[in-house]
């Protein structure tokens, strides 16, 4: 590791998608959190999540948080994530059925 | 018995101890993988004690009484048995919010608890052949 | 002052302790690796400091006469300086056989020598800017 | 890390080449020896080295070793090595102008 956490924004497919890499913790939730915020301004959002190789609660807040700002905002957060640290962590807290997860962008970027 | 251990020996203890800074969670939980690496569990198991460490030094953290964050791993040979013990925790520092680190601690290992004589979570975890 | 740290803060100090195994040299070079990095380390610097760990750390284990290993890094955030400390070591646990730990520790770190007082090897690290 | 040091003997060139990858430390030098005697045998040996992560003295010591052994037995040892923690410790103990050190196994295997 030289940085804990990477994020690359791109547009793909007509959408905005934000790509996460490394680690999400109480060290890197905050920055992840602002640049959410910073993207979603009722627009849709594709948050890109197959590179995550770490990340507990602290980054569950925040993902939910976006989730709940996108249905207060009237648009939508779309979740890719493939099996691995954050696909079990939604399963141990039983909040996968609460979000729209898919496995690519594209898939992702279909959902409205 | 953990297969990379060659005989039982005696208990072994490994402590790690860090200022209270989210920035050394990555050091803690890089502590416990190698640590449980080198007993000899599994990549889900490592990837489990990762996840648990990283929730209660967050606690620890969070709950700003305490300069430093300490994780000890013990192993007992005669059970096969490993403990994992974050702190200084006492109970309500892992509870709060909805989607606290103590639920995820507990998804992960349902004996984990508060030993309040140790001022300290403690996860037991089981050998590596049983989980 | 190492660039990641964003005030000058306290004094800090980072500690590990692992049973004098050689499987566990790897723990050790982990703990210092990261510990280096956040503390703004560049890449070259953490690789010399796992080197100088490991040495010593081999020497621990090869006197024989300890159940532990310590390392502990420790911050002096008037100067920027930080001090790896490993042992428990006395003079000559680092000398012996041509091309021994100390030869190696004392090329990394010329000012490395052994603190009688904290029976342990004593590295002084410079700060980054200044390496 | 799932296994600290992994070792590979392969022929290539016409020569015996074990190629080391990962830590060479106190916990994996006896291994690594144990194989390099087996190979050595009056037979030259190349030593790839290009994939090691770590090294210290102890696997150090096993080198000169092995260089050693070679020149007792009439037969070469050649080592395989790019910039890294190899040559590192090569320049910092001064051992490196002791022993035929090469960038690739081709130039290693026409050493004599
Ligand atoms: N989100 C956080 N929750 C709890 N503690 C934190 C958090 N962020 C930082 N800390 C750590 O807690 C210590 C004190 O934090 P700080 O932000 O300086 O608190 P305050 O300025 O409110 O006293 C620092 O070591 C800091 O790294
Ligand atoms: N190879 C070595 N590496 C690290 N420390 C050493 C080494 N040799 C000796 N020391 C210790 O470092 C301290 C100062 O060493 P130094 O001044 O370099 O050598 P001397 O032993 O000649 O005084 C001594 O207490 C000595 O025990």
């Amino acid at each position: 590791m030289t940085d804990p956490m990477t994020l690359d924004v791109s547009s793909e497919a007509g959408r905005t998608v934000l790509r996460v890499r490394g680690e999400i913790d109480l060290a890197t939730a905050p920055v992840l959190e602002e640049r959410v915020q910073q993207l979603q301004r009722g627009e849709p959002l594709v948050l890109d999540l197959a590179a995550v190789d770490f990340v507990d609660s602290t980054g569950l807040r925040v993902i939910l948080g976006a989730d709940t700002r996108a249905t207060n905002q009237g648009t939508s957060l779309a979740i890719v994530a493939v099996d691995g640290p954050v696909t079990r962590l939604f399963d141990l807290t039983g909040v996968g059925s609460r979000l729209a997860v898919f496995e690519s962008i594209a898939d992702a970027a279909a959902h409205e | 018995m953990p297969p990379h251990m060659s005989e039982p020996a005696a208990s072994e203890r490994f402590h790690l101890e860090l200022p209270s800074d989210p920035a050394n969670l990555a050091t803690a939980r890089l502590f416990v993988a190698t640590t449980a690496r080198v007993l000899g569990y599994d990549e889900d198991a490592v990837a489990d004690l990762k996840l648990a460490v990283s929730e209660a030094g967050s606690a620890v953290i969070a709950s700003g009484r305490h300069e430093t964050v300490t994780v000890v791993v013990e192993t007992t040979p005669t059970t096969g048995m490993a403990t994992v013990t974050v702190g200084p925790l006492r109970p309500g520092d892992l509870t709060g919010d909805h989607l606290n680190p103590g639920d995820v601690i507990l998804a992960l290992f349902p004996g984990a608890h508060i030993d309040e004589t140790r001022d300290a979570l403690l996860i037991p975890v089981e050998p590596e052949p049983a989980r």
